[in-house]
């Protein structure tokens, strides 16, 4: 199922006039505070009234401005994650959390309740009121709530800003994983490179208002010209085993036929990780290096080569079976007479893959 | 207080408003002094003197409260006389037969019909209890008694007869004679009720000096006629 | 307790019961109309809002005067319901209607006011997680405005146990039926002397009143814990 | 307009000024009992929360009665005012006070529904920018609660410029000193056949409240579209 | 001024019990969702009573439940950026923004309003009700309003939590002058590696209502074992001059008597930058790298080591005149032989060096 929007809204002093397309999968809604990300996902919720336009996803019309049509938010079965949390009060925490399933048709599949509330790290807090809650807290509960509702197309309004670090961990994969087994649209906010980089199947870029950038979420992160998130969020995800512990602290993990290095303690040998590596901590040499302090020096070949506007280039490559990517400088392809096909050593430090990037494949069940 | 020399403030119960309202006009219009009538329940009028109201002149529905003024020392005792008297009536809608003699033999219930005999509170109101009295006097009270709607003063018995919500009323003759919607089924004979009487004094400390000469003047022959047009008993002293 | 008459007695009990019913039965309607004023937007809007108030404003004789030329059994209003077995001329109902009517502009504006407070924001997220119109009301706006109607219902009960102008104007004072505390009360003040008799009335009123006040208090409060207000 | 003698023209301004006067002078008392009732914690708060809603509970008879107890000039309460010159007795000032007291516990249930309305949130955060206890209520607790204010004080008006029975009790109805708009209906109700009278001024009482009414939903709507609700 | 905190506090299932100390500058307070960070705000605001403990800032007492001191809020000066907002919705933005000048003592020395109005990007607001603000433009006008107030302590929590990158970056330099410049401490709550890498004087880490660390920031960031921001926000500032624009789109900085290159293409030549450069995007070797990608070979000695109980090292080096960090493994260390005094190549790829990193020095006055 697609979504298609187009819609033209003013306020005073704002104008919003933006048409794009959300496939399956997750599309993200990137721009500056104030470029009218909310407004567009109120407006698919149906909580805002838009001056013209249409929003259809697959064939079902939920508003359409020369036809009249406006579906309520009621009948859109979206699972929307507030800006703001926007909890009941007067409900406890559990009672938020099924609030949803109350009015969710018999036929929806049901979500696993004590799956997202133990992802959520929010069982201890199931019988409070949300006004004893922390600013996190809170908006787990808000996930939680959305999530709950067997919804027909998710509404993240960023969703993971006021969580910690580790927390956005253990969430992001749960949102891989509807992106890629649910046949959902999920529309999400963030201002966060990573969430972008690891999430997004779609980017759209909001400008003022209007689309300025969107597309494929490679095709928009490889280029570095685009927006200050190009430059940070590109990189890919590598499954691998804990091979060994070595004594001085560094962990040894198999994958795709090679050896890496990286400090992951906690991981006993035998388990299964998978590691995030961001383009821009690869490095690409035609030489083996010697003497540096990287310890992951991988022999690879360049499989794609991508060229932005700017001076970046995003090279593809092949290291044993995993697929790198590597963001570098066009001076550098040229330097190196980079060709499809040329053999490198891609060069990575331990340390650029932090332990945060480490999870479980399959975090909890 | 502005109790300005050409002004006299008479306290008079709310029955009286009508007639009161016409003596003072044609009073000022004699003397060039104002009256300022104060129209109330007599039990709300004479606790006010009772508590020192600027009244001159108290005119009250009962010989009762006037009683309990002049036993707290409010009114000049002197000055006390009564005024006018009235006679109790059972009144039905208009357009009905002929008045009829009341004794006790009536079947009021049958007349009621099922319906309600409005009174003014049989208890407290001076025109229930005058009412109550009759009819115990005449051997009614005991069968009527439960079909009785009791209201807080005449004038609202007077309604609900005239609004046709009551087939049947006791009110003062002449509430009677003033609604055009009600027709007098009976008079009460004045054996079967205490006299009813509308006595009238000068309040103990009257600032004003002409509050003796409307006193004068409530007896004067303009107001008797007065009274009389109005259906009240003049010169029942 | 024999300090109270039979007859006192039975005003008293009365007076409950017209006071619980007045309060029970406008509250439905009060709910209604306060949502149509306070998020309602209708042509004579103005015009509505000034009709409910009207009981407020009336002196209550003419209230009561106005509901005599509406519901008594002549009147085309009240003939028609006695035709369906409704009938308040003379009754406890009317009793209870009366004072109903007139504690309906204190209810109406008390739960107006607590709708008013409602964060729409809340609502709109009950909407998205597909709860209707009904069901977003029943399940996040009313509990939200309990605070309110619990003060607005205690607010009317009080006032329905004091009503006695309007009362006594459309249903009479017939003991039994209609006579209420107030009714009482302004019995005894009639007569000189017998002050005493009706302070005893008062104070059971108050008794009464207070007690009413005193539970709402307690309610409302447990209620505003839950809500984790203040 | 001819239709009105000069005597119900003095009515009807008398009512005006003392609904007025009644509302004003009651308003600062009601916002500190409202906010006492709301945000205080005190030994006796039921007490006192029942005192202040006594006179809705009270038949308006006894409230007026009460007020003739405590104020005429021979009781020591007025005795002791009437010394440095304050008199309510039989005075237009009376009449106030008396519609004053009535409208009262109106006025306080609405100006703390909207008080527990306000997010301490809100009040903390003028706190942590500097602003005192009396501040923080000037500055974000009044505004705030404005659209309550009003309602309450609409309400209070409304209810004084119809209120009777405790106004003829304690300062009779004197015309052109005490007798205010209900008093003349309540005169021309004893006249048989004068209905018509009554109604006309039963009609100015309604024009003049409705008109109230239409000012504070205007004004509230104003200042709620200030405040940036619903 | 320095902050002096000793508290105990409890909610039902939540236990506090923490002290530290905030000296000048800005303290970060680090901690998972839930942790407390915001229990100890309120208490420092004032808002909060503690069930026990003391509060002083330099030799004022705030709260001491001994002598049952307790200054209430208004009295405290603090400037305090709430984790919600709490805009006053009755006042316009630019009355928000005053509110807290009303109170401020005459004396107390006044922020420029335009300056902060014209830095947080909301000048066009200025007439606004808070309800028609976006998400982010509201938390912008909170931390308006807290800065305006003159405060002599300000508590922020999650400030900047709800703003895109390219907001975050013009607002970081200002806290970064506040530290500075005033002689205030900033207690600041944030999950985000980079605020604390940029910001963090000092560094309080929570868990569970507990201390579990506190300390410097370099010494507490330079322990790739404590935290899992460790790993992530360790960084230097170095300040440069853009000396050539190329026609490949790089930038060559000058800095330290070094040539940089990376992309900046908005800067003229000529005009003042300073770069952000995290420790862990720098290898260190001690043989010149050749045919590599990195475009930065920067010539350098070890200035210190500090080696972390687990696998990770922190090296400062010199390069030029500037002092960089560089975060590699301890293996690395022993493997290159590696001590003070011992010369090396600081290895940095272009694009490690966003744009987002890069600003004004004085990014307006
Ligand atoms: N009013 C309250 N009543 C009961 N428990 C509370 C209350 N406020 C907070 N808590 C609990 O105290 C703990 C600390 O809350 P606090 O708000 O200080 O967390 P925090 O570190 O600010 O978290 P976050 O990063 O999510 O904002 C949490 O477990 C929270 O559930
Ligand atoms: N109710 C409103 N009335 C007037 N203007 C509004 C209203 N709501 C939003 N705006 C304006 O519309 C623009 C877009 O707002 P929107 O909330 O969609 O921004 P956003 O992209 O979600 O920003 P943020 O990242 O800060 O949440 C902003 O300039 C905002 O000021
Ligand atoms: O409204 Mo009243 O003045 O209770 O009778
Ligand atoms: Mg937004
Ligand atoms: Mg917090």
């Amino acid at each position: 199922m697609s979504l298609s929007v187009s819609l033209k809204h003013g306020f005073a002093g704002f104008d919003l006039d933006a048409s794009f397309e959300a496939p399956n999968g997750i599309t993200m809604l990137y721009g500056r505070s104030g470029s009218g990300k909310t407004t567009i996902v109120n407006a698919l919720a149906g909580l805002l009234h838009p001056d013209q336009g249409h929003i259809s996803i697959g064939s079902q019309t939920l508003f359409d401005s020369k036809t009249r049509q406006h579906l309520p938010a009621s009948k859109r079965r979206i699972g929307y994650i507030f800006q703001e949390g926007r909890l009941f009060p007067h409900l406890s925490v559990r009672q938020n959390l099924k609030y949803g399933q109350w009015f969710a048709p018999r036929s929806a599949p049901r979500s696993d309740f004590e799956q997202i509330v133990d992802m959520l790290g929010i069982a201890p807090l199931l019988e409070r009121r949300p006004t004893r809650l922390s600013g996190g807290e809170k908006q787990r509960v808000a996930i939680g709530r959305a999530l709950l509702s067997s919804p027909q197309m998710i509404l993240a309004d960023e969703p993971l800003a006021a969580l910690d670090h580790a927390r956005k961990e253990e969430i992001i994969p749960y949102f891989e994983r509807l992106r890629d087994a649910l046949g959902i649209p999920i529309l999400y906010v963030s201002h966060s490179g990573t969430e972008i980089a690891r999430l997004a199947t779609t980017i759209v870029v909001l400008q003022d208002g209007r689309v300025v950038r969107q597309g494929p979420a490679g095709a928009v992160l490889s280029d570095p010209d685009v927006t200050p998130l190009g430059a940070t969020a590109a990189g890919v995800m590598v499954q691998g085993r804990v091979a060994a512990q070595h004594p001085d602290g560094l962990t040894e993990v198999q994958s795709g036929g090679l050896s890496w290095l990286l400090p992951a303690a906690a991981y006993p040998v035998g388990s299964t990780l998978r590691l995030r590596v961001e383009a821009q901590d690869v490095m690409l040499a035609t030489e083996k290096p010697r003497s540096i302090s990287a310890l992951n020096v991988l022999p690879a070949t360049v499989a794609t080569l991508r060229l932005g506007d700017g001076p970046g280039a995003l090279v593809q490559i092949k290291a044993g079976e995993n697929l790198l990517l590597a963001r570098i400088t066009r001076r550098s392809v040229e330097a190196l007479n980079l060709k499809v096909g040329t053999p490198v050593y891609a060069v990575l430090k331990a340390v650029s893959i932090p332990r945060g990037a480490i999870g479980d494949q399959h975090p909890r069940q | 207080l502005p109790a300005a020399a050409g002004q006299i403030t008479v306290f008079a119960a709310a029955s009286l408003k009508e007639a009161i309202d016409e003596i003072s006009a044609d009073f000022t219009r004699a003397t060039g002094v104002e009256v300022a009538a104060s129209y109330a329940g007599s039990s709300a009028l004479a606790r006010q003197i009772e508590f020192g109201a600027p009244a001159d002149v108290f005119l009250s529905a009962s010989t009762e409260w006037m009683d309990h003024l002049e036993h707290n020392n409010r009114i000049e005792p002197t000055t006390r006389f009564d005024l006018v008297g009235n006679r109790l009536v059972l009144i039905g809608p208009a357009a009905q037969t002929a008045a009829f003699e009341i004794s006790a033999n009536t079947n009021l219930l049958h007349m009621l019909a099922g319906g309600r005999l409005a009174m003014a509170l049989t208890d407290a109101v001076p025109a229930g209890i005058y009412g109550k009295t009759a009819l115990q006097r005449l051997g009614l009270w005991e069968g009527v008694a439960p079909m009785v709607a009791q209201t807080d003063n005449v004038r609202a018995a007077l309604s609900l007869v005239s609004l046709g919500a009551a087939p049947l009323g006791i009110v003062y003759a002449t509430d009677a004679q003033a609604d055009q919607n009600v027709s007098l089924r009976a008079t009460f004979p004045p054996h079967t009720h205490p006299p009813i009487i509308y006595p009238v004094a000068l309040v103990k400390g009257a600032k004003s000096p002409q509050a003796q000469a409307f006193l004068d003047y409530l007896t004067g022959d303009a107001a008797d006629k007065v009274f009389a047009d109005l259906g009240f008993l003049v010169g029942a002293e | 307790m024999d300090w109270l008459s039979p007859q006192e007695w039975n005003a008293v009990a009365l007076s409950l019961r017209v006071a619980f019913w007045a309060t029970l039965c406008s509250l439905p309607f009060a709910l209604v109309t306060a949502h149509l004023l306070a998020r309602g937007r209708f042509p004579g809007k103005q015009l509505f809002n000034g009709i409910v108030h009207l009981p407020l404003i009336l002196p209550p004789v003419v209230t009561g005067y106005i509901l005599l030329l509406t519901f008594s059994i002549q009147a085309p209003v009240g003939y028609a319901l006695s035709q369906i077995g409704i009938v308040f001329a003379f009754r406890w109902t009317g009793a209870a209607l009366a004072a109903a009517i007139m504690a309906f502009p204190l209810m109406v504006r008390a739960i107006r006011l607590s709708i008013e407070a409602v964060d729409p924001k809340l609502e709109e997220a009950a909407a998205t997680l597909g709860a209707s119109r009904v069901w977003v009301y029943l399940t996040v706006t009313l509990p939200l405005i309990l605070p309110g109607v619990l003060a607005g219902s205690i607010l009317a009960f009080a006032k329905a146990i004091g009503e006695f102008g309007a009362t006594i104007t459309f249903v009479s004072n017939i003991p039994g039926q209609t006579q209420t505390l107030p009714s009482a009360v302004y019995a005894f003040l009639q007569v000189p002397g017998a002050e005493g008799s009706a302070l005893r009335l008062v104070v059971i009123s108050i008794v009464i009143a207070m007690s009413a006040l005193l539970l709402s208090e307690i309610l409302s409060r447990r209620v505003a814990a839950r809500i984790g207000a203040a």
